[in-house]
């Protein structure tokens, strides 16, 4: 059993364009950096790219936006990107905007087998439009299907060989999920270890969802927002 | 006089209760968290992955590991738990997350709220609002009375396109505390020195005015 | 903000007759030793006990069995058990078997508020009879509701005085689950610290569901099937 | 001459492959761990919350904390993994097992399996039997021919309560190993001196016997 790759660009070497990604991370927050350059040195094509948010215009899925390698984004929230912004009003670009709930539970239930739920978020709105709607105890409910990908990208803090993963602070947020509903996933790591290092306790994401895991480089961790306090 | 941004929060505050769990918007509801009063517990979360959210970190405490639901560093409490997207919003849909505080471009006389979408304007996506409008046990508003426009943000029913519906049972604006219940705003406290008739003046939808409308208490 | 409790019998006290309640473990694995031991002194009768397993004659659940003060068992598998079997044949007892994976999933579906999904467990077979039956992609699933508690009972290993709970091992089975499912969530733990002496990032489950929690006393971990091999 | 237990888990241990992550029930399906063939990482999976479980402990290695789904004490191996119930079958249910290996009352032509229930017995439950045949990408079902009273376990269809439908791909008993496919079990090997007349005789279901049935290479 190997999962290991030298790199990066081995770890994506057989994604091709038009595949269905999706890329952990919240904002500029535990996002794959290595496999997002990677995957702009690749320069493959017609993305649909599954992550909750599209970067900042020189960082994060801003890359790939920037050498217009998605076709399409499926996001809860996309502000924070001109280059997005011109392509979307231009038509380049193709957007599909999901509440950030049920993003995050479709993906979660594509990696548990369900392939669909009911949630309330949405009754009421556009977002319910064409779903069917039920009635669960007097309430109203929209019913949502598993997100499925090609590949799901993720960065975690330390991997071992085996691919088990584990995150470091607010770094799982859609990443944990999405380790576990890619048909492939790829992990990079900060530190990977060997089997043993890892408490069993411990793992976020077990090996079993991680097929190619990578050591990576030079992780530039930016800062979307440095918020801080003056005195202690 | 009209309360500023921090006066709302102020009087936000004031509906915090020991041991709630509390997530905050975007903007004025972020401010509510320097406002709990002494002595109560109030646990924040953030919906990207945070129970016990801290203040911003001190200089030498910043991690780019840790960033609240807005992308902004920040720090945990002691007895602070992480966890992911998913488990967050699983314990929001739950109704374990006591109070929401978010703000909106518009609120109905049934309580629909709408704050994610202007059409003709780029969107930019409705992030968590539509889960924590459907899933909160408690939704206040935090908002202007009016718009740039000075047209009243209270209305009969929203012209946006609706984040939830019939889910907002508190709005607190710079002019006015108000409930919502049974189709009708009702007044329940006016800002210090502001007159009852400019709020029903810049109130659109049904609202109901008892004799007497007693004044905040913010300080 | 108090969650603390002196005792088992204080942290239960308002559990009454006809309760419906969740008991985490698996067998003897991880139950809440000192809160059955508290059900069975305060003697309250005609319990629904939602628990993968109904315990052994003299542990676990079977301690409320031999009492009977359970009405109903909703299990995945009761098989360790005279007592339970008896008054199962004598019309005593009431049992509902749900599939392992359902039963944990419906808990868990509570826990995230969502009321009703599809699983492909039980597909053709009785457990199927009189249940929506649905296909995506081709593939036949039933829908399934999430499955509350009026109490859920659950032991860690440790916890912090604001609810947050850390388990050992194979003790999270279903207990990490009824924890956020129960509308009154009750944890025992073998050692209770203050906030701060847990890392955020190893809480299995967060402080928000735990509404009571006490440090239990003499826990007896009693193991079902001792199976040891010989040499190292 | 037919096999015994242990030649029946040797056999489906060849059915194994390097980075197979396996689920074993009870009884004969337990044994195959013993013989993964060497130099091959399989990583075996407890359905109660364990990824990487080992053998059995020496006793100074004795944990309550840490049994295995047959509530058995066990250990890990180097790089497990641990997490609640919800999380193991979601795995399950995802089809990241690669395989489950577990015993039966009947199977059919058609793939399908009884193997908890017998109507006027008591019932133990199907623990989380329904849950594996639904979701595991490959079913061994390691059972003896016939039962007790000598009748065939091979039927055209159960008689007893299904377990799940048209499931099981391979059966490996003490006489044989069959396929089933376009509803017929296919012999493709036979125990060590046993006859096809034999299997044939034991087998009520379809069965397809190739011109040429292999003996089992087992040692």
């Amino acid at each position: 059993m190997n999962k290991v790759f030298a790199s990066a660009d081995e770890a994506i070497s057989d994604i091709s364009s038009g595949a269905t990604l999706m890329l952990g991370g919240f904002g500029l927050n535990g996002i794959p950096e290595n496999a997002i350059a990677a995957l702009v040195r690749k320069n493959i094509q017609q993305l649909t790219c599954i992550s909750n948010n599209a970067g900042v215009d020189d960082f994060g899925l801003g890359l790939l936006l920037k050498t217009k390698q998605i076709k399409k984004m499926i996001s809860s929230y996309v502000g924070e990107n001109a280059e997005f912004e011109r392509q979307l009003l231009s038509g380049e670009l193709e957007v599909e905007l999901i509440p950030q709930g049920t993003l995050a539970t479709r993906i979660q239930m594509a990696g548990m087998g369900i392939p669909a739920f009911y949630t309330p978020a949405g009754y009421g709105t556009e977002i319910a439009v064409g779903k069917e709607i039920r009635d669960f105890n007097g309430k109203h409910y929209l019913m949502e299907h598993a997100l499925h990908a090609d590949f799901a990208i993720v960065k975690a803090w330390k991997g071992d060989t085996l691919g088990n993963l584990v995150f470091r602070k607010t770094t799982r947020n859609f990443s944990t999920s999405m380790a576990k509903a890619g048909t492939i996933t790829i992990a990079e790591v900060e530190e990977l270890v060997t089997p043993g290092e890892i408490d069993p306790d411990a793992v976020d994401v077990a090996g079993v969802y991680v097929h190619r895991i990578f050591e990576g480089k030079h992780y530039e961790k930016r800062i979307e927002r440095r918020t801080v306090r003056l005195e202690k | 006089m009209a309360l500023d941004k921090y006066g709302i929060a102020k009087r936000i505050a004031q509906e915090l209760r020991d041991g709630m769990y509390v997530n905050l918007g975007i903007g004025i509801p972020t401010l509510v968290s320097n406002f709990v009063p002494e002595g109560m517990t109030v646990i924040f979360q953030s919906e990207n992955g945070i129970l016990g959210m801290g203040p911003y970190p001190v200089e030498e405490e910043v991690d780019a590991d840790l960033i609240n639901a807005g992308k902004e560093t920040v720090t945990l409490i002691k007895g602070a738990a992480l966890f992911d997207s998913a488990e967050s919003f699983g314990m929001i849909r739950a109704g374990k997350i006591d109070l929401t505080v978010l703000g909106a471009m518009e609120v109905s006389e049934h309580g629909d709220i709408a704050n994610w979408k202007i059409p003709g304007k780029m969107v930019k996506g409705m992030g968590g609002a539509m889960d924590l409008v459907a899933g909160a046990k408690n939704i206040i508003v935090a908002m202007m009375h009016t718009n740039p426009k000075g047209e009243s943000k209270l209305l009969p029913q929203c012209s946006l396109p609706l984040t939830g519906l019939g889910c907002v049972k508190k709005v607190v604006t710079e002019l006015a505390v108000l409930a919502i219940k049974d189709g009708c705003f009702h007044l329940l406290e006016r800002a210090p020195g502001v007159g009852v008739e400019e709020i029903v003046q810049k109130t659109a939808g049904k609202l109901i005015v008892p004799e007497f409308v007693p004044e905040m208490q913010i300080n």
